[in-house]
């Protein structure tokens, strides 16, 4: 065990210029990998966000009273799907209008009364974002008497899932893709690796080794590259994702900051190490004597 | 110790051994020999099992071939020594390193690794190429190598394939007086060679093959 | 030379095994290098798209006689920097502002009179976008008389020219960072290549065969080997280019058709043949004899 | 022909050859002998220029090697046929293919080559052995198609490191009859070798090593 070790060591260091080129290529495969990781990541955040800002505004009829307003605020605010509540009496809706319409505030100019109705707006919660309840909590709220109408982004709910759904197809896609290229990268790599040490092999068998005493060495080599190449990998992500959080810091400021997850930083070594090690084991295959 | 019965080799079309019989006792010293491509070698690789048989048994230190699990082959081969007519041994190592591995296999410690290592060297001439890589090495001196590391594990059985092909005269001579010393502690010796002048007058046992066949089993 | 390729495809044929490895690794560097160029021209078409749509703004002061109009929309026709305008009344600004306001609509009920300005809607040029004669534009516009107001995106104006210059110090870094991956692995495939033949090298070196003699072998394989690797990532675009169109058009029609450059598709191969020879020629180095 | 002169080679710490001078005529058959380590092979080696001597200069065919400009080193190789002690033969190739590259190197073509490699095989008594790779060779099957190789180019030099080290006394003797036939063809022919029953009696100069130094040169 110990010497397989050594073993393992040796060859790694006498063939370093080898293996340093190995290193990098998988390096490069997990930094890929991770950086899919990061991108779904992100996109998974930024989507899963939007809902919360969606908000759902229930228009209220003329005359309805404080009474009514306060129990249908207290029913809303019980809903476990709502975040929060807003009212928003006349007034504040028309000082709501004039401020979007902006520069064409003016046309608001020649309005003898306000004609604008009181409303609730409502924000959605972010987790329990479900649209059949949503849509459920809608169609009661337009069951009531004091509501008139409510508006909903129909279509930018639609989008949301459409967008979600998308990003989820094609990262299933994306991440087998990738997947399978590393375990390529990492078979083909150790598959040379034993290609190299073909006769090395035929020594060690006709010398009276047995499997375990073959295979541990490269086991040990294939892991420790897979480890080395997660490293840089992982090293790799994470400069990248300074470099674009600096670039998003001062040239982005509404995409909020990307976030890297450090158990992903942590998880291309291990996982490049468990690669090395399967690539090592299906590269070498059954050993016969 | 070693029993054939009827042992025939066949490659694709070529047969390099037909129905071959004989039984060789614990601590015989026997000579095999033979015109080149006779099959010597490969009489000896069906010992250490690099070949299998396409007919016939063959039975090793009570074990049968047939029968033998593969998981116990390596333990099997720890007991046989061998010097390869073609030395095999690893260009990537040192020759302290390519003598040693014999004994890591078996897994030996370091500190006895070190002692029998240098015993081994010693007995061959060549400690002062401790570090040296093979590709650093005269042809008759990788071949002392290859025997160095066949008898430091101190088999019971020695199979030697045309040990001093690459030897002059008297490193011959003292190459086969190791031999011989290992024999006399109880080693059983195999040695295939062209060379007549090895077993001439000794007295020992001869082997003779041509074409596949055993032509002759006498004293050389 | 005949024997050269001869041993080339031989030793091609013979390790063929081996060399789909190769050839598996190389595709699957080049099939992301290909994914990157093709993000790259469709981020470019789409920024390059959005000025397009960009318009500006001009409202006209109440009581501007048709002459008045006339004569500036003559004038911005001739504009070098303007694709088309249109004239909107004050009629066809309420009932786009009626539009737009959709469920909302009824607060424009109250008004007794069209209070809106009508205006001229200007579509910019494509590819005559440049931000300092558009300011020019915008300000001249702004001194006329019959113009009461020039409204123009001017933040949206300021996001393309980040998001477009973002996008370029992003692709430099990301082409940089994989062409030097890709040149890696080319090179540490013929360097392993290279180390397997070694001893074979050696001989031919022995028996006298000149350099070009040995070289020649190694090129013609490096050179094929990257260009069936290229065949393989432009096989690979080529694909995930049908299937994310796919998902488009069924799942994201506002993002408009990908494109994917047939020049890309061949360039592939040919790339990774030159690349596959420049990594031979790097990897054989200074032959000694 | 070749020229030694105080020809010197250090490797690391070990002297292999030591101030070595001799000259070897055209068309002699000269035979190189000495123990295990004596430096035979190194003396080949700085013949066909695998090794640069640390002092002295080498002439050979007219050529010195101080002055010998690099892209000149393959064609003076295409005049000299060597038979390397550990045969240097391509396991991915053929028997043929392995003969056919010494010719194929030197640009021949196809036709004229399939001729010279199948008469180089007749030569060594191979020819069923033409489509085999080495690995399913013997030794001296392997030693032959090494030899075959080094003379199907007819090379003015024929350098040969114990070319029968692996052969028995008949395939040993054949091969010593080809190569006097090409020596009597005009081949200059130089054969490292410790066995000296090849050169017993023959009357044929003989350079005997020890240690690196050239202790004597004496007829046979
Ligand atoms: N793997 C193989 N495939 C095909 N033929 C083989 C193989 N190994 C050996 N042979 C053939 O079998 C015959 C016997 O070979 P073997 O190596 O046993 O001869 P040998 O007696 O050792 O000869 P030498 O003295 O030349 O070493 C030879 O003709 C050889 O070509
Ligand atoms: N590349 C090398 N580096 C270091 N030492 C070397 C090298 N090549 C040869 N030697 C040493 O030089 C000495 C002479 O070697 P050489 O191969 O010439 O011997 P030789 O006469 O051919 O012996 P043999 O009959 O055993 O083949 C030997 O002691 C050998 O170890
Ligand atoms: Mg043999
Ligand atoms: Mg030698």
């Amino acid at each position: 065990m110990i010497y397989s070790i050594k073993l393992a060591l040796k060859s790694l260091w006498f063939e370093k210029w080898i293996h340093m080129l190995t290193v990098v290529t998988i390096g490069v495969g997990l930094f890929v990998l991770g950086l899919i990781f990061f991108s779904l990541y992100n996109i998974e955040g930024i989507t899963s966000r939007l809902p919360e800002r969606f908000s759902v505004m229930v228009f209220l009829s003329e005359g309805t009273g404080n009474r009514e307003i306060n129990q249908l605020k207290a029913r809303l605010s019980e809903d476990p799907i709502v975040e929060r509540i807003k009212y928003i009496s006349k007034d504040d809706a028309l000082v709501e209008l004039r401020t979007s319409l902006k520069d064409a505030a003016y046309i608001l100019e020649g309005l003898d009364e306000n004609p604008l109705f009181p409303s609730i707006e409502i924000r959605l919660k972010k987790n329990s974002f479900d649209r059949t309840r949503v849509e459920g909590l809608i169609n009661e709220l337009k069951g009531l008497r004091s509501v008139n109408d409510v508006v909903y982004g129909e279509d930018l709910l639609g989008t949301i899932y459409t967008i979600r759904n998308g990003v989820k197809t094609i990262s299933a896609g994306v991440i087998l893709l990738f997947s399978m290229a590393i375990i390529f990268v990492c078979y083909s790599t150790v598959k040379i690796l034993f290609y190299r040490r073909k006769e090395e092999i035929e020594i060690f068998k006709l010398l009276g080794a047995t499997k375990a005493f073959i295979r541990l060495p490269f086991l040990i080599e294939g892991g420790t590259l897979g480890f080395l190449g997660g490293l840089l990998g992982g090293a790799g992500t994470y400069i990248l994702y300074r470099f674009i959080n600096g670039l998003v810091i001062s040239d982005f400021p509404m995409l909020g900051v990307m976030h890297l997850p450090l158990g992903l930083v942590a998880a291309l070594p291990a996982g490049g190490a468990i690669l090395g090690i399967i690539g090592s084991t299906i590269a070498l295959g059954r050993l016969r004597f | 110790m070693i029993g054939f019965k009827d042992v025939t080799r066949i490659y694709d079309n070529m047969t390099a051994l037909r129905k071959v019989t004989f039984g060789i006792e614990k601590g015989e010293f026997v000579y095999i020999t033979g015109p080149s491509g006779a099959g010597k070698s490969t009489l000896l690789k069906l010992i250490y099992l690099a070949e299998k048989p396409d007919e016939g048994t063959i039975r090793i230190a009570g074990w049968d071939t047939d029968t033998l699990r593969e998981s116990a082959i390596p333990y099997l081969r720890r007991n046989i020594g061998v010097v390869f007519q073609d030395f095999k041994l690893l260009a990537n190592r040192t020759v302290y390193d390519n003598i040693a591995l014999a004994l890591r296999i078996r897994g030996f410690g370091e500190n006895e690794i070190k002692g029998r290592v240098q015993d081994a060297l010693k007995l061959v001439g060549l400690r002062h190429k401790t570090d040296n890589f093979p590709v650093a090495l005269s042809g008759g001196e990788q071949q002392r190598i290859t025997i160095a590391r066949a008898i430091v594990g101190e088999p019971t059985v020695l199979l030697a394939d045309e040990p001093t092909g690459n030897l002059d005269v008297d490193n011959a001579a003292g190459i086969m007086k190791i031999f011989k010393e290992i024999n006399a502690r109880g080693t059983t010796i195999l040695i295939a060679t062209h060379n007549r002048e090895l077993f001439r007058n000794t007295g020992l046992r001869v082997l003779w093959f041509d074409s596949g066949n055993l032509v002759a089993d006498e004293e050389g």
